[in-house]
């Protein structure tokens, strides 16, 4: 078991072992920079082409499948094609900020994965205030948006750079405030504990991942909506809605900046659904204790894969939403909700200490009451504020 | 001496990004060469070894107040160099002055305390759990006036904020 | 060599001086703001530096000051934000020397 | 209730793609280079020239009576008249072109000079794979890239084609008809018309 499963670490020993021992906590800083970079750069080509062969089988099409067998090479034509581009800058634009936007995204989103837990041993820094180092280092790609968008000079950048604002600040909240009952319930911020904290098992060996409760699903459920919405991801796309303003913050970039930003966007979607997968989804832990003797880092990474196969599932089923629409879904239900869920969680807590026969399914199911309800109320207002459909007269 | 050069280039990067911020003529670079100085406080934070208030710097400072002022700036069409704005610059000499003075003063009185001139305790260690423990027991009071004044401010903020209806006016 | 805590606050003190400064001369109210932002922050880094090398850094009064501090900043951002929006919206300016009249 | 139909899309994405890899009716793309779809007869993208027998110049339809050259809308057609006369399939002489160029790159596809010919010389083509790394001159066909026989005409515009043949080998047994008759009729000295 512990052979296949440290493989990584003690790779990692072993080459940092043979140098002096002044420079061996540098180099194995490196080490672990040079793996995430190298395995997350290689997710980030593999997934741009899942994506577009699942969108295409959808879609009832093939998808890429023109260079290499099966198309498997789409990503390295793609890279030639974007690091080929001419890189246009606008005459008006103010060059500095153009060039620095980018930039700005794309460096704080890869400190993010240094507080992940990749496997058991596996995070490259062990943070006492993980989660909180992850949202500060995101927060930046917000001011990065606005950059792109403003130094373009262009008003459809503008435009898609002030919805992307307004739609991440309107879904940081829920995204903070779902991840809060974890915290409480873990006691912990730091990300090795809160895996710690579900790495035990259940009648039946069933893991006791935060998902398996109430809060806990409902909790990922909301964490999910606002990830796809803070990565600009299909519902949530509305900053780069093509169909609108042309391609948002985005319009007046080419080439290898472009490259940039696309690379930025989603790795941004990477740690976010590796903080999913840690906070909600156990992790590495096997999801049953007869699993355990599979290697904790193919855990995380199928439960990963399985998350990005959501986000495209998602994507090729949701039509774009309008902007009042967002909003209002942001403050008027996923805040709400994910406040309510924190006392689901407080509840949870509090129940834990009941002492009576089959207390574990009352208590499962006074939860999920406590959750479900303001869901299906909050839901009805919901559907209250929006304007009533819209009245066709001549089509029909 | 690592640590040195640590600080000097943090010191650096906030002190550039607090005079840009304050001396360049675009409020939007102005804004962004402010979220940078914030950013630098940050990482002094951090190498003062504290961790959790570094990172809220960071979350609060750049990822929210930062962002707000951007705002500000593009709804009150800030972004424009306005006509006025060379004027601006004979105001100068009310502010610069001042500021001189105050700093003489502060770095003097920093320079001639003898006391100051001391090193650091060692393996000084502020863990989250422990902050909030005292967040809760001697600090209860403080966290929960805080959030009854952000609540206010919420509430202040989005009633300023409003636009109010549109009533008729008759003299206008 | 470690920084001492006269770097620090050498450092905290030109913070506030360019605030101050900045503040006074500038006439946009969002930079006189941005002037405010830094004078507090300069005081922040005052607290984490005598919280730091100060006699007793196990009770974290400078963390939990700055904390606090850093809350209110907040707050008094989105109130000064606000406050020069819907005077803006009147005015149709932001420089603070044209907001001379308490008549609206 | 509320997100149901959230799940009721997921559901019908799904099926689609498990669907589209065991269920070939879903898949409806046609790999383009490698298979093609067979054209609808109906289809049309440029114009070519109809001529009938194996020697293109010789048998072609056309009398270079410049109508289509005159009602094409973005006139991308040129005609320049022959002075030499051939005859056509009823034995009647008639003016052939002697330059018959269509610019394709203008040519919109109107399929009007079809309509207005009067002899069914020009008749809408069903190629498409016409594009070209030169763009001034591979764009401009001339009347021997434009030429095409009877048989591929027939081939692609069958119900059109066939009508037209049956038309003109009507004419052409009406011609021999009006011919022999005229042969027949005055026994007497010489017609030189009817000899030729």
């Amino acid at each position: 078991m512990s052979g296949l499963d440290q493989i990584f670490v003690w790779i990692g020993h072993r080459a940092a072992g043979w140098f002096p021992a002044s420079v061996q906590p540098l180099v194995s800083a490196v080490l672990a920079i040079a793996g995430v970079m190298a395995v997350f750069g290689t997710c980030f080509a593999l997934t741009t082409l899942a994506e577009r062969k699942v969108l295409g089988r959808m879609q009832n099409r093939f998808g890429p499948n023109r260079v290499g067998p099966y198309g498997l090479l789409q990503p390295l034509a793609d890279a030639v094609k974007m690091l080929t581009k001419e890189d246009i800058v606008p005459f008006s634009a103010d060059k500095t900020l153009h060039f620095l936007a980018p930039l700005v995204l794309t460096v704080p989103v890869w400190l993010a994965f240094a507080v992940l837990p990749f496997g058991r041993n596996m995070s490259a820094i062990n943070l006492d205030a993980g989660i909180l180092f992850f949202f500060a280092v995101g927060s930046a790609s917000e001011l990065a948006v606005f950059m792109a968008g403003w130094s373009s000079q262009n008003k459809y950048s503008l435009v898609g750079a002030m919805r992307a604002i307004a739609q991440m600040i309107s879904y940081e909240v829920p995204l903070v405030l779902s991840v809060v009952p974890v915290l409480m319930l873990a006691g912990s911020l730091e990300l090795n504990d809160i895996v710690a904290a579900q790495g035990t098992y259940t009648f039946g060996g069933l893991a006791r991942w935060n998902v398996f409760t109430p809060w806990g699903l409902a909790g990922l459920i909301l964490f999910l909506i606002a990830a796809t919405a803070e990565s600009n991801r299909s519902p949530f796309d509305l900053p780069e809605g093509e169909s609108e303003i042309i391609a948002g913050f985005l319009t007046e970039y080419s080439g290898f900046k472009y490259a940039l930003f696309f690379l930025g966007e989603y790795l941004g979607l990477f740690a976010v659904t590796g903080l999913a997968v840690t906070l909600f989804l156990g992790g590495w832990h096997a999801p049953f204790q007869w699993l355990e003797w599979v290697p904790s880092w193919f855990w995380f990474a199928a439960k990963f894969g399985a998350l990005i196969f959501l986000f495209i599932w998602v994507r090729a089923t949701l039509p774009r939403l309008r902007l009042d629409q967002l909003l209002n879904f942001s403050w008027r239900f996923l805040v709400p909700l994910s406040l309510i869920n924190l006392l689901v969680a407080a509840a949870w807590y509090w129940t834990g200490a009941w002492k009576f026969p089959v207390v574990a399914p009352i208590r499962w199911l006074l939860c999920a009451a406590l959750i479900a309800l303001p869901y299906h109320w909050l839901g009805r207002a919901l559907r209250g504020a929006m304007p009533p459909p819209r009245k066709y007269i001549y089509a029909e | 001496m690592l640590n040195e050069i640590a600080f000097l280039l943090c010191a650096a990067l906030t002190l550039a990004g607090a005079v840009a911020a304050m001396m360049l003529r675009n409020l939007v670079h102005c804004a962004l060469c402010a979220a940078g100085a914030f950013a630098g406080l940050a990482a002094i934070y951090l190498q003062l070894d504290a961790e959790f208030v570094g990172f809220a710097q960071l979350l609060i400072y750049v990822g929210a107040i930062a962002i707000l002022i951007v705002f500000t700036v593009l709804l009150t069409r800030g972004a424009e160099i306005q006509p006025g704005a060379a004027s601006s610059a004979s105001s100068w000499w009310k502010g610069v002055p001042v500021g001189a003075l105050v700093l003489a003063c502060l770095i003097w009185s920093i320079m001639a305390s003898p006391s100051l001139v001391r090193l650091p305790s060692p393996n000084v260690h502020a863990p989250v759990k422990q902050i909030g423990e005292q967040l809760m027991n001697q600090f209860v009071m403080p966290l929960e006036t805080i959030g009854l004044l952000l609540t206010a401010a919420l509430l202040g903020a989005v009633v300023i904020g409003l636009r109010e209806p549109r009533t008729s006016e008759p003299n206008s | 060599m470690t920084p001492s805590l006269n770097q620090y606050l050498v450092l905290s003190a030109l913070l506030f001086g360019i605030g101050l400064a900045g503040a006074l001369a500038r006439r946009n109210a969002v930079l006189v703001l941005i002037g405010l932002e830094l004078m507090l922050n300069a005081a922040n880094l005052n607290f984490i530096a005598f919280w730091r090398f100060g006699p007793h850094p196990e009770k974290l009064m400078g963390l939990m000051f700055v904390l606090f501090s850093i809350a209110i900043a907040a707050g008094e951002a989105a109130l000064g934000l606000a406050l020069v929006i819907a005077i803006y919206r009147h005015r149709r300016t932001a420089q603070v020397d044209r907001f001379d009249s308490l008549k609206g | 209730m509320n997100g149901f139909g959230i799940i009721k899309g997921m559901i019908e994405t799904a099926r689609n793609f498990v669907g589209s890899y065991h269920d070939a009716q879903r898949l409806t793309t046609v790999q383009y280079p490698e298979q093609k779809l067979p054209p609808v007869e109906n289809a049309r993208t440029i114009p070519f020239l109809v001529f009938d027998g194996d020697d293109a110049m010789a048998g072609l339809r056309c009398t270079a009576c410049v109508i289509c050259e005159k009602e094409c809308p973005p006139q991308c057609i040129y005609i320049v008249k022959d002075q030499v006369k051939k005859p056509d399939y009823v034995g009647k002489m008639q003016m052939q072109p002697k330059v018959f160029d269509i610019d394709i790159s203008v040519c919109m596809s109107c399929g009007i000079c079809v309509e207005v010919c009067p002899f069914d010389a020009i008749k809408m083509d069903q190629v498409f794979e016409l594009s070209t790394g030169d763009r001034f001159g591979k764009l401009l066909l001339d009347k021997h890239q434009l030429a095409k026989p009877n048989d591929y005409f027939v081939k692609i515009h069958k119900t059109e084609a066939s009508e037209i043949d049956v038309r003109r080998e009507e004419d052409k047994r009406k011609a021999e008809a009006a011919a022999a008759a005229k042969a027949a009729a005055p026994k007497s000295p010489a017609t030189p018309g009817a000899a030729k």
